[in-house]
């Protein structure tokens, strides 16, 4: 509603304070008198000195130009932006856990403990994997670990040459970048048109070089890999693993188990399917589970079961090691409990079925004005291949400009990268049949906008804080960083 | 039926009806009959907010921690935690926002990013900041990466004085690249220029400083290591505790090339090990080889100032195996907090928390000298951080002290059996003259 | 930025939950078991059936479309529109008070108490009273309270025939009517051109049917009554009783107290001075003031400190009796608790001289663009009588609707009645010298626009999410609920 | 210096500067010497957050109640209160705005209030509501003047069943306005055409009807109150229980004119009292003589629908002593607060709570009377609260169920001697068996 448009560091003024620490109620000796001098930086750092109220207003005004799930519609494909419950904020803010410091005796933190074994079989429930780790702080962390795993696993075994892993081009960048951090090479299939996997060029690319297949089911295109069984046998009889990138599990809850279809890794994003919030950006949560075989090299510490209670134990001679500080994000792995525990077996099954019905809803009601990449039920999402060019022409990234004004996010766009002017559409099991209405208006005024008022459409957005933003300036001449001017 | 699901029986026939089918079954077709579970899962069916509460609560009773005064750190802090930050991340517009792919209706998180970046670059004194990686430990290990990929080497040396959970993931990302980790012995607890020289060499590829190290020591030949380092054209990282930066020399002063830590004692709770954050700086020159997200300055159509995801030619949506890391969803709102408690404190309250905590710290420490039998592990000069050990072992030491209420620390001796009754102390600014008497005084009454 | 025009009722849909309460784990008996069928009614009252994230974003949505004392400036005259402290909203919210039941038994409420006695003492040291009673709910509250403090004490005297009360005309529309509510008949006076009492006006309307006068200091115009003792002796000596309104105690705190100056009976807004939220139109909190010898009328309960710890006592045999349900609200009294204590003596001083330095600067800053109502130092608010018609001609209303388009929140406007085209300005000590110059600026530029471009103010606002009201329609045909169209 | 102050001494020079003055302390100038305060203010110093968090965590924990099983009702009741609500009344926007004179930048909080108005308008099956008022007890008493106000008679008649605040708070009210107040003897707690009909006559102004009334009690006789008040050309103000109305019949179902109650019930927390708020709905016809603020619907310029405060002239600002009631600040939020609380359980959600309290409560009552030795108050229907009585004083009742962490209920001595035992029990729908079995069990154990 207010224009707003300072930075912090434009209201600072010295002597301001938005808040203070209690005097010192011990002697104040000089710093000087117990550091070297040379330790001692010359003056404190520049940080802003500002009022509360100036601070308050400030980030205020600031999250006023942002919008979030809570604004509204936000078919964000890959991301399963639903709605984040509250009550798992109000849990996650109890001082029994928040108030609890990792390096507490075991005895001490039996909750926490408790918690996360008790997730730990339930994402065990629902992906069908053995065990899983709770340490990964995101999707990609755990894909890393994922497929350190799957080295570690091989190389154990003597299978020192197993160092490629296939990844289909449709998967997200995520994929391949993950596995060059855990040092695999990288062998890039071409998917069908639908997404699926070319099982003739599967079984060219496997051989005893190769550690595994990368893949997430439904695919990038939100269709089911049909013939999932034969993957995994062919994978499997080539010697390699199959790792189940568990973006699209909002797909399958309670229907279908990556471990039944024969994965043996599996990541999860808690901040997607799990209705942890994504917090602009993180943090997320990325769980790995595994089949029983792979068990050993889970990274340490997991939790024990024992007689006396709840203890964590590093005693694993074939673990990885650790991939992050202490256990995770534990504050938001315990809000993906208690959704858990809040949808049930029920629920969650639900969730799935009514991701999928309002997914598919959306795509046959545009599919009139939109390109279809396939014309076939999808699952939690699916792909426009652009607008329906028989009836206009207008750029992929033109029309989610647009879309902003008709108040909705946009869809993901260009990617998959499989599929031209790709609009990437996930609805979401949390949204109603009226906002989905909406959603399919707005998509078909701006195809009509397309025809008889282009320029409107390529001048888009015409009601956000700011209007179109030069992205290509911005990385020609990087401007990171707020200086004072001289 | 369930509030997060939307949609009625009702509306599913109606939406079914629209588009031509006959039940949501169909949509699943495709899934082979052998696939499908044909049991519900095992779980317990939905609970009601009620009964989650109830849940919630004795869970959380099962732990202890709120009520205690708390002595331990190792890189986590119990530190006074300002009210404004969580009323900041309470915004929905925040927490419940996506990464800002589309700019024009993201600018309250891009700002609050480049905001984030100028604060951690004014810090750590270095050019150029990410958005922030997952914690501390990654980002050390990113840092690794970049001083690989920018050297071409494949060695990377740290002291066997940083934080040994550093140290455990440090060795885990080298490994499975292929990368050696040379482990550099300390000297009295601080890395001398002397140990370094004995193993760097035209293989280095970085060269790691944890100031002040687990210890709590601060390094005292930081400036010699840094010269060596750069003499053996390796990348000096550097590893810090940003709330130290209030008084102590930074990255920056020092001339490392990459400055990375653990935020959480920017405003972040304790959170039994996590959401933190993990920042990294780096020199200009370093600023194409970073992992993560960077927001830079742009304009609008209409000119005005706005800001943007910027040099993403780095990352993995782009750059898939060639990106510079895979990091994607990092830890944004935890930087947020620490945005927000970098400016409630302000200049002149970070140098303030971070003398008291020093102050404070020796407060105990002497005392500790004074009045008991614990004698220092190192006798150096030290920040806020400091073992203490005594024929009692460390066990026995802190069952004393919480039966008065208070964690006493960490025992050392995940450190090596060196250590055997040592125990590290750490004292924040949040720790009162009559807290430590405290401590003081079970010390005294152990025999 | 996001357009949002529903409402919650057209939201609704059958079946949709956005809550459940557990189910019942006694035997279900049918209602008609045990209630008379006659009392119950047919069928569930028509409330909105909604999920959980259109609840959210419904309220999200709306609240976008406020603006608070978060979102920028608040110089609403009268009404100390300061920064409200996010520790008093979490001190308010802790368990160990919000659970606490109003029967509890004393012993179980210790620290209730406790914190009720402290908070009496300390606005008693700041108002210079004997006893404060927190009961009064709201300012008004405490208006009426304090006049029937006061008619109490005359009719105990006997002094029945004491049944008028003086107003000044500059007074708040409260004033008069809530000496109607406590069954007084008010008798107005004309006040001077300055807001203060016209002493001679005083005298006159003077007399043994006085029960007494209610005023506030500084005036309404911002000013000091700089006779205020004159006034006193003139009052007390026809055996009337002083009362003063302590909406503008913002101006005094720690500099001069309304006991010292001779008022018998004192109420505050804890809603104002002492920065509780005004939340949109309430809660707030009146407690009232009173000179030792209205003690005894002060209404039941009130606490006690005893040996065995405090207590509740209801045993006064003159009391009033009670004016709400329980102790007031508590839960809004936390809050200035918390407030005095993070101010202290210093800080409360230093909040109400940079409250009345802040409104001096304004002030004089816009002394030549804008009339005056008085020349003369104000205190912490002060009054404009319109636009300086020198310049330009524009009516109030106009000015203040433009100001909304530079995104702050316009003063009290037509407040007070004896000024013409009032506007009523407070700042409040929480407001930076920028944003003062910001205000100032804006000002200035509608009396420049005002002069060049009046349509442009006559039209204002024009940003805003909806455009100037027709409010005279919603008076002559009021339409105070939805209602389903037929 | 001071967090919420923001100007400096700096900025102190430069705007004095700027108006020519010299020093703050000219500003007072014009207050006499003798006036001025010559000493500090009697209050401690300014204390930080922290220190703040010290002392409120001290006091609060110096009462009992959090973990304490509550059957005390009297008005007030321990409801499970949806998450959503705080999550609602905390976005700034809300909380800190003032009452919404301008219109244009107050559409959030009017339309909240139109939609309140409506909910409790469908709710209490009347016609317009205001938008709140300060509790149940006052709103008893504006109910009454307006009574007065539309009749020109003096009287109101309430019969003695009714919570004893309120009474004690009508009293206050009407004392000073030199109204009357007429008690009306109950019969086995419930009122009674026949008892009125004593009292009422040409000079009523108002009959008060409690349903359910303090005793828990379903009334029976209601709508020959109601015909028989209207006979008398009085008008009969309802005081209901929000909840019960979710199954109960509503004023307007018997024919009300003035339908009020206290609001706590609706997602307002116990808070030891207060801030809760008073509800007010009527009939069309007596929308002009209502207390309070009122909010109307109407079309901005461009036709688009939007929110004021409308029939203003009600109101003091503008109406002075002649205004309908003095009331000005109500209670904004809490209203807000039930109108999120009645949106998030809905029609059939409100019916259920409604109905678990009735049954619960019921179960207990059963199971009382079956296990143990207490009897009944009064043996005739009611809603979810009831009193039971022995020989052993309700004191040692309520000492014996405190020792089992229970809170018993309230000992109705209150209502006057002839209740020397009795112990006045609530049970909302968040009571579980296994509480109410070990209320029964200590009743049990009570010889
Ligand atoms: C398909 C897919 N895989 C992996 C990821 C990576 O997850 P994260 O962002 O948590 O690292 C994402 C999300 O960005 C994704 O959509
Ligand atoms: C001068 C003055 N007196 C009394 C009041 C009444 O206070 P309240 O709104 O809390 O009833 C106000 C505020 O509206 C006021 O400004």
């Amino acid at each position: 509603m207010k224009k707003y448009d300072s930075l912090i560091f434009e209201l600072s003024n010295p002597d301001r304070r938005a808040f203070e620490i209690p005097k010192n109620d011990v002697e104040e000796v000089s710093l000087e008198s117990f550091l070297p001098k040379e330790s001692l930086r010359k003056e404190a750092p520049e940080l802003p000195q500002v009022s509360q109220v100036d601070l308050m207003r400030h980030y205020t005004n600031l999250s006023n130009k942002n919008y979030g799930l809570d604004t509204g519609f936000y078919p964000l494909g890959s991301c399963t932006m639903k709605y984040n419950p509250k009550i798992n904020e109000d849990m996650a803010r109890l001082p029994s856990f928040t108030e609890t410091h990792p390096m507490q005796d075991d005895a001490l933190v039996q909750g926490n403990l408790e918690l996360m074994d008790n997730l730990d079989q339930m994402l065990c429930e629902i992906t069908g994997m053995d065990k899983m780790t709770l340490q990964p702080i995101a999707g990609s962390h755990g894909e890393m670990l994922g497929l350190m795993l799957m080295k570690a696993y091989h190389q154990d075994k003597g299978d020192t040459k197993r160092t490629k892993i296939i990844v289909p081009d449709s998967s997200h960048g995520t994929n391949p970048a993950s596995a060059a951090m855990a040092g695999l090479d990288v062998v890039t299939i071409e998917s069908k048109e639908n997404g699926e996997i070319d099982l003739g060029e599967l079984k060219d690319a496997l051989g005893d070089d190769v550690a595994g297949l990368m893949l997430t089911n439904p695919n990038t295109l939100g269709l089911f890999e049909k013939q999932i069984q034969d993957i995994a046998k062919a994978v499997h009889e080539a010697g390699g693993l199959l790792y189940y990138d568990g973006a699209n599990t909002n797909a399958i809850m309670g229907i279908t188990r990556p471990g039944d279809m024969g994965f043996d890794i599996v990541h999860l994003n808690l901040h997607k399917t799990f209705t942890t919030p994504h917090g602009g950006g993180g943090p997320g949560s990325g769980p790995v589970g595994v089949k029983e075989r792979l068990v050993p090299y889970l990274p340490v510490p997991f939790v024990e079961k024992k007689e006396a209670g709840y203890k964590l134990s590093y005693d694993s001679p074939k673990s990885v090691g650790k991939i992050s500080n202490y256990y995770g994000n534990f504050g938001i792995y315990l809000r993906a409990y208690v959704y858990i525990l809040s949808m049930g077996y029920n629920g969650l099954k639900r969730a799935s079925e009514v991701a999928v019905l309002n997914a598919n809803y959306l795509m046959y009601s545009l599919k009139d004005h939109y390109k279809l990449a396939v014309d076939r039920p999808c699952k939690h999402e699916f792909v426009l291949a652009g607008i329906n060019t028989d009836i206009a022409e207008m750029p992929t990234v033109n029309i989610a400009k647009r879309l902003l004004d008709y108040g909705h996010h946009p869809p993901t766009v260009y990617f998959p990268l499989i599929v031209n002017e790709a609009l990437m559409v996930e609805p979401t099991e949390t949204e109603s049949k009226e906002m989905l209405d909406d959603f399919i208006q707005a998509m078909k005024d701006i195809v009509e906008e397309s025809k008889n008022d282009p320029e409107l459409v390529k001048t888009a957005p015409h009601t956000t804080p700011v209007r179109k933003l030069d992205e290509v300036g911005a990385a020609r001449n990087p401007i990171v960083r707020w200086k004072p001017e001289e | 039926m369930f509030p997060y699901i939307a949609n009625t029986p009702q509306d599913e026939k109606d939406m079914l009806k629209a588009i031509g089918f006959n039940s949501i079954e169909e949509f699943f077709d495709d899934i082979p009959k052998e696939l499908r579970l044909n049991r519900d899962l095992n779980l317990k069916p939905a609970m009601t907010e009620a009964e989650i509460k109830t849940h919630m609560a004795e869970l959380g009773n099962k732990n202890q921690g709120k009520d205690l005064v708390n002595f331990i750190g190792g890189g986590v802090y119990d530190r006074h935690i300002p009210s404004v930050i969580n009323h900041v991340i309470s915004r929905s517009e925040f927490y419940t926002a996506y990464t800002p792919y589309q700019p024009e209706i993201s600018q309250g998180s891009l700002q609050v990013i480049f905001e984030y970046q100028t604060l951690i670059t004014n810090l750590t004194g270095m050019d150029v900041s990410n958005a922030s990686l997952y914690d501390g430990a990654s980002a050390v290990a990113e840092a690794a990466f970049m001083a690989v990929d920018k050297t071409r080497n494949k060695e990377i040396i740290v002291p066997d004085n940083i934080h040994p959970n550093t140290l455990r993931v440090l060795k885990t990302y080298l490994r499975f690249k292929d990368l050696d980790l040379v482990i550099v012995p300390t000297k009295e607890g601080t890395f001398t220029k002397a140990a370094l020289e004995e193993k760097i060499s035209k293989n280095t590829a970085g060269v790691l400083v944890q100031n002040p190290n687990f210890y709590g020591l601060v390094e005292d030949e930081i400036e010699e290591i840094v010269e060596l380092t750069h003499k053996n054209k390796a990348l000096l990282i550097m590893s810090v505790d940003p709330i130290t930066l209030g008084v102590l020399k930074s990255p920056g002063d020092y001339g490392a090339d990459i400055a990375v830590g653990d935020g959480q004692s920017l405003g972040n709770g304790l959170n039994f090990g996590g959401p933190y954050f993990g920042f990294m700086a780096a020199t200009n020159k370093l600023i194409r080889k970073m992992p993560g997200r960077i927001a830079g300055q742009t304009v609008d159509k209409d000119g005005k100032r706005g800001f943007v995801l910027t040099l993403q030619t780095r990352e993995q949506h782009i750059r898939r195996e060639k990106a510079t890391s895979n990091i994607c969803t990092n830890q944004a709102l935890n930087a947020l907090m620490a945005s927000v408690y970098m400016v409630a404190l302000g200049k002149k309250g970070i140098a303030e928390v971070a003398t008291q905590s020093a102050q404070k710290a020796h407060y105990l420490y002497n005392q500790i000298l004074e009045k008991t039998n614990f004698k220092p592990v190192y006798d150096k000069p030290f920040f806020m951080e400091f073992g203490i050990t005594s024929d009692i072992p460390a066990a026995k030491v802190k069952e004393a002290l919480l039966k008065e209420g208070i964690l006493g620390g960490i025992e050392l001796r995940i450190c090596g059996d060196d250590f055997k009754n040592g125990l590290l102390v750490a004292v924040t600014e949040k720790r009162t003259k009559k807290e430590m008497d405290q401590f003081v005084q079970v010390l005294e009454g152990l025999k």
